[in-house]
């Protein structure tokens, strides 16, 4: 194959876009802040663990293609390679959680009122020694460093391959080490930042559930960005061979996900023990249950119907669309992890304006990220050693 | 095989072959040269014979598909029947119609009834059954021969092109045969 | 080719007539519903319950009282036959058991299926009577099982009869009757455990 | 090179097809003839115990009223788990276009079927009246129609093993019809040229026909991985949908399956080693794909890890005192020792398996796979056994021990596996011929994209 060097500069109109986005979300993040400063931090969490979740997929994708020694994704490494560069933003934002912990997290009250017992909570009591504020802001510090850590090892060592030096012992190296640490990681923050909303109860899927999700919705990142890319242009020699492989990593995941949210439901339906359904309990009651229902149509569904024949993984048009809404049916999901665990405070029963405007918000800031670190390097990746 | 001739004997040119690329090669070039390929015999699967002799994709996954979701169908039905209508009893205080519980059963129906039916119409289609008399036109095309048959049809077909042809393209050992159908 | 379809058809229809008598030998593990053995002595319920009106209870005291209705031994049967019918040749048979301290080995009828806890005190005690499970005993010459004694036999039954509510537990039933006897239940645990 | 060679040397068809076809129809060695034997007295052992069981009933286990089940459901776990390898290998990898997979998923696919079998024996003497096993299928009865109950667990186990035997079955059956008329075309002796002509169906090479197989094969494979994810799922449920603490935990799904994979990879080990040096296959079955299998091994055995890790934080975190009693009562209870050696076997054990050196030395290899195996045996003991023997009624705790008549049924499921894998490999061709002669046939790299 020819050596493709060919750089991405991204439109005016796409960074005005962006741009517009980002001033409408703060906008609206502000007014809800004065409106019901519950529901504000819940949009917070939601979109901070969301497009952290989508820059750390596209980190996990790079790792988990090099440990497999796969070749055929390396015309696309750019694209994770971007996402990923979203990290040390989402970080940021991350921290500013601890503003609104005693919104959020029911067991960070009980923590500050120990003393006078206010609240008291025999089960909190117990687990006081894993969440508390400082413990856990400790643990995302952590996380969120070694995350960003790494990402900046990768990126490194792909732009060095640029220049000839032979990275891919040093990649191999990066992931294995990085794989066992992610895992762990990622387990831990999903438990501390989603599942503690709900302190009392606990599933021991929760981990790979929100994992599943994160993955499925970096495929579909991945997926949609490069048939945008293609759409505008660049990208010239990735074929329907390449998108076919895309559309089947869509196809699997989405039906892992449903796996993965199938286990965990039904066990607990079938066992019907108090202290574990009451987890569905507020998610299947008639204010929820048609979020509930669409989740499942959204993120499984769908598109698996579509995406079955074989024609449909290869159409770029088809591809788009069904990732464009496995994007919005996964912030779906995480809305329905995160609103009705503290739907007791804000009365939020509806995904209003506001919640959307502020996604697009994230959204745009995300894309600003994605577009200012794809014009950094060649859309290709030079001299990588699965192109020649 | 496709050819619908109800002529009771074949008479075919075999090109036979020790390369899979100098084969496929063979089979573009008889193709432009107008020939048409009866079939090409292998010892393993050649995917770019698909489009070298211009064959269509099999069409089995609608097969499975209409076989799965009617076992699907089936599967989820009978149990709704026998729990709810049927006979329903009361085990372990769980409802009559626990379609949760219902969908371990219709799955594995689904999977049984559409690798079955696959296989069936695999079977049916490539007309593979025990004791068949075959088409074995070299015993080594199980080993390591590929050959390409020409059915030597009344009137069109000029043998000598296809020699030529076939030796040019560079066959081993070329042959013919006739197979009573 | 015609040749080749009546073998294909003969041989599925072979196929479909053994999996029907298979499947129907497979329906019928364990019922003996019609079973007539031939006892040791030709006792007749005809004459006893039936033409001479002798309560079933009179025979068979564990009947209301405990699990098992009891075969009667051979004493209660001489309460009568001291007096009647001596000379009777199967009255005879009765006798010479009892003069050799030998039990009379009666066939056993009624079985029910394994692992099956049954009680007759609790049945008959509910009101249910003896021919809603044996038939019509009272004319039977030679005892015979008249229903099948299935568990689907069991249940259509207790289905039926509904289910007393106990008073202090109203939510427990899904059926109520105006029964105040708990007279059953539908629960697997009632009979398996 | 990146990625190394599949199979070693430069291999024609024709000596591929002599050197798969030889053991057909030569005279067995002596290794084979005294694995052969062993294998043969360890399944008499079986069959001669489970008809001593059949005889006199399961009292002859070591069962109690609190361990209504142990050892037989162990031993199920056990082998439905070691099944899974072959599933995997045959069908995801085949997805997944990992064309190292050719030469070993012929005999991987055959250990799957012959695991199930010895599988599906454990409960079926369980069910106390073999005879009337076919109760479990819903077919209308003088039982009510009582029919099955489609909400337990254990029915489900009936539909997806069954399932999965015959779809591995059919699986396995259709991957070797080529190979089948490759056998016919070369057998000695009309009896053979019969069986292999009878077996092959008529297979003539057509490239019609082979393109419809690749399609069929593609089709199986689609519907093999989901099945064989759901075959465990299943299995786990068995426990997950209980109330015991230590069963109910909703990650014992994708844990089962994982684990499921890891012991079936450890077999596959074990197998190949020895069938490689025996039938003198270390052309086809290289230390490449040893070394393989063995990554698949240092991943599944870390998800493992992290599964044990991930139920232990979480019984912590729960705040659940029956919950955290349940974990404590695993590590330090009296069947402690069990589970250290879980972890010890499962755990630690793989992690070597980070060097180079340990990967590509099959006797290494063959010591580990063993011990992986043993810890899998122990993961499912450990499992049960726990949560079951101390559950929320001190009252009715207990403990249980095997009984000779169980340990000896397990040995003889061993034979019955080891004689039908060694009858395996010499009636039926042990490496998919057709598999590998694309692989050797393609001159040029087929890294394109082309299924």
């Amino acid at each position: 194959m020819k050596q493709n060097s060919e750089i991405f500069s991204p439109k005016s109109k796409d960074l005005n876009l962006a741009r517009f986005f980002v001033g409408v979300g703060l906008v609206a993040l502000l007014v809800l802040f004065f409106k019901d400063s519950h529901r504000a931090w819940g949009n917070v969490l939601i979109n901070n663990f969301y497009f952290l979740s989508l820059a750390l997929a596209g980190l996990l994708f790079m790792a988990i293609q090099y440990v497999a020694n796969a070749g055929w994704w390396t015309v696309l490494r750019r694209i994770p390679e971007s996402m990923m560069s979203f990290l040390p933003i989402a970080a940021g934002l991350m921290f500013t959680l601890f503003l609104g912990m005693h919104e959020l997290y029911h067991w960070s009250q009980l923590y500050n009122s120990m003393d006078n017992s206010v609240v008291y909570d025999a089960v909190l009591q117990k687990k006081s020694a894993y969440l508390n504020i400082p413990f856990f802001m400790l643990r995302m510090g952590v996380f969120l460093g070694v995350w960003i850590f790494f990402s900046k090892l990768f990126r490194k060592a792909s732009l060095e391959e640029d220049q000839g030096s032979q990275s891919h012992s040093k990649f191999l190296k990066y992931s294995a080490i990085f794989l066992p640490i992610f895992a762990v990681t990622f387990s831990l923050a999903s438990v501390d930042w989603i599942k503690s909303l709900e302190p009392h109860w606990f599933s021991t899927i929760f981990g790979l559930y929100t994992f599943s999700g994160l993955f499925l919705h970096g495929i579909a990142f991945m997926t949609l960005a490069v048939v945008l890319l293609k759409e505008r242009g660049y990208l010239s020699f990735v074929n329907e061979n390449h998108l076919h492989d895309l559309g089947k990593l869509v196809f699997a995941f989405s039906t892992f996900w449903a796996y993965i949210w199938f286990c965990q439901y039904m066990l607990i339906w079938y066992s019907n023990i108090p202290e574990e359904t009451v987890y569905y309990v507020t998610r299947t009651d008639p204010e929820w249950s048609w979020l509930f229902v669409l989740n499942l149509v959204m993120n499984w569904l769908v598109p698996f119907l579509i995406l079955m024949p074989r024609s449909s993984k290869r159409k770029a048009m088809v591809l788009k669309r069904v990732c464009l809404l496995l994007l919005v049916g996964h912030w779906l999901d995480l809305y329905l992890m995160v609103m009705p665990s503290i739907s007791h405070v804000t009365q939020v029963r509806w995904i209003g304006v506001e919640e959307i405007l502020i996604s697009l918000g994230y959204g745009g800031l995300f894309a600003l990220i994605l577009m200012r670190s794809l014009s950094a390097a060649p859309l290709t990746p030079q001299k990588a050693p699965f192109l020649s | 095989m496709s050819h619908n001739n109800f002529a009771r004997v074949k008479d075919f040119l075999l090109g036979l072959y020790d390369d899979e690329q100098r084969m496929v090669a063979a089979v573009k070039t008889l193709r432009a040269a107008g020939f048409a390929i009866y079939d090409v015999y292998t010892p393993y699967a050649v995917h770019s014979l698909d489009g070298a002799m211009g064959l269509k994709r099999s069409r089995l996954g609608i097969v499975t598909f209409i076989a799965g979701l009617t076992g699907l169908i089936l599967s989820l039905t009978f149990q709704f029947w026998t729990n709810v209508i049927d006979w329903h009893v009361n085990i372990g205080g769980k409802p009559d119609n626990s379609t949760l519980a219902f969908i371990p059963v219709s799955f594995e129906i689904t999977i049984l009834f559409g690798a079955l039916t696959t296989v069936a119409a695999f079977f049916v289609r490539s007309r593979l059954f025990p004791k068949k008399e075959t088409l074995v036109l070299d015993p080594a095309i199980t080993d390591d021969r590929f050959v390409i048959a020409l059915q030597k049809v009344d009137g069109s077909f000029n043998e000598k092109k296809a020699h030529g042809l076939l030796v040019a393209s560079g066959a081993v050992h070329i042959a013919e045969k006739s197979v009573i159908t | 080719m015609a040749k080749k379809l009546f073998i294909v058809a003969m041989s599925l229809s072979v196929l479909g007539y053994l999996g029907y008598q298979l499947v129907g030998a497979a329906r019928n593990v364990g019922v003996n519903q019609g079973y007539e053995p031939d006892q040791p002595i030709a006792y007749s319920h005809k004459i006893h319950a039936g033409d001479n009106q002798i309560p079933c209870l009179y025979c068979h005291t564990g009947a209301d009282k405990g699990r098992h209705a009891g075969i009667p031994s051979a004493n209660i049967c001489m309460n009568c036959h001291v007096k009647i019918k001596t000379e009777s040749p199967e009255i005879k048979k009765i006798k010479e058991a009892l003069e050799q301290n030998k039990p009379i080995e009666w066939v056993k009828v009624h079985r029910l299926p394994d692992f099956a806890y049954f009680n007759h005190s609790q049945h008959v005690n509910s009101g249910v009577i003896c021919q809603d499970c044996h038939g019509p005993i009272q004319t039977m010459t030679r005892v015979r099982q008249e229903n099948p004694l299935t568990m689907g036999w069991c249940i259509n039954c207790h289905r039926a009869k509904g289910i007393a509510t106990p008073p202090e537990h109203p939510d427990v039933s899904r059926d109520l009757s105006k029964d105040t006897k708990p007279i059953g239940g539908l629960d697997c645990a009632k009979c398996h455990y | 090179m990146l990625r190394p060679a599949l199979i070693d040397g430069n291999v024609t068809l024709k000596e591929l097809t002599d050197d798969i076809n030889r053991p057909l129809n030569t005279k067995p060695g002596v290794a084979w003839t005294i694995g052969f034997l062993v294998a043969l007295a360890a399944l008499l052992l079986g069959v001669s115990l489970v008809a001593y069981q059949i005889k006199v009933g399961i009292g002859t286990w070591g069962l109690n009223k609190t361990i209504g089940w142990a050892f037989d459901i162990t031993n199920f776990v056990f082998w439905v788990g070691i099944g899974h390898a072959g599933t995997l290998i045959s069908a995801i990898l085949l997805l997944f276009r990992q064309k190292w997979r050719t030469s070993i998923n012929r005999s991987a696919e055959a250990m799957t079927i012959f695991a199930v079998m010895c599988a599906a024996i454990f409960p079926l003497i369980h069910m106390g009246r073999p005879w009337l096993a076919f109760w479990v299928f819903p077919y209308p009865n003088t039982r009510g129609s009582l029919w099955v109950n489609f909400r337990s667990p254990l029915l489900w186990d009936v539909f997806a093993i069954s399932t999965y035997f015959t779809v591995s079955l059919v699986f396995w059956y259709i991957g070797m019809i080529p190979d089948l008329a490759t056998v016919r075309d070369r057998a000695t002796g009309k009896i053979k040229k019969t069986i292999y002509g009878f077996l092959s169906l008529g297979w003539d090479g057509s490239h019609r026909t082979w393109s419809r197989y690749e399609a069929l094969c593609l089709i199986l494979a689609g519907l093999a991985t989901p099945l064989v994810v759901s075959v465990h799922t299943i299995v786990s449920m068995d426990f997950a949908t209980s109330v015991i603490p230590g069963w109910h935990t909703t990650i014992f799904p994708p844990y089962f399956v994982v684990g499921a994979v890891f012991s079936g990879f450890a077999m596959v080990t074990t197998l190949l080693v020895i069938t490689r040096k025996v039938m003198h296959l270390e052309k086809y079955i290289t230390i490449g794909h040893l070394e393989a299998i063995a990554k698949v091994i240092l991943v599944t055995g870390s998800i493992v890890g992290l599964a044990y890790m991930t139920e232990l934080f979480t019984a912590w975190y729960s705040g659940n005192y029956y919950e955290q009693f349940a974990f404590k009562n695993r590590i330090v209870g009296p069947y402690g020792w069990t589970y250290a050696i879980m972890v010890f076997c499962n755990v630690i054990t793989p992690q070597f398996l980070w060097f180079k050196k340990m990967r590509t030395t099959p006797a290494l290899l063959f010591v580990l796979s063993i011990i992986v195996n043993i810890g899998m045996w122990f993961e499912r003991f450990v499992i049960i056994m726990t949560s079951l023997s101390r559950d929320f009624l001190p009252s009715s705790w207990s403990l249980y021990k095997p009984t000779f008549v169980e340990v000896g049924t397990f040995i003889g499921t061993f034979g019955l596996f080891f004689t039908c894998f060694l009858l395996f490999v010499r009636v039926l061709p042990v490496v998919a011929m057709w598999e590998v002669k694309s692989l050797v046939g393609h001159h040029k790299e087929e890294d394109s994209h082309e299924s």
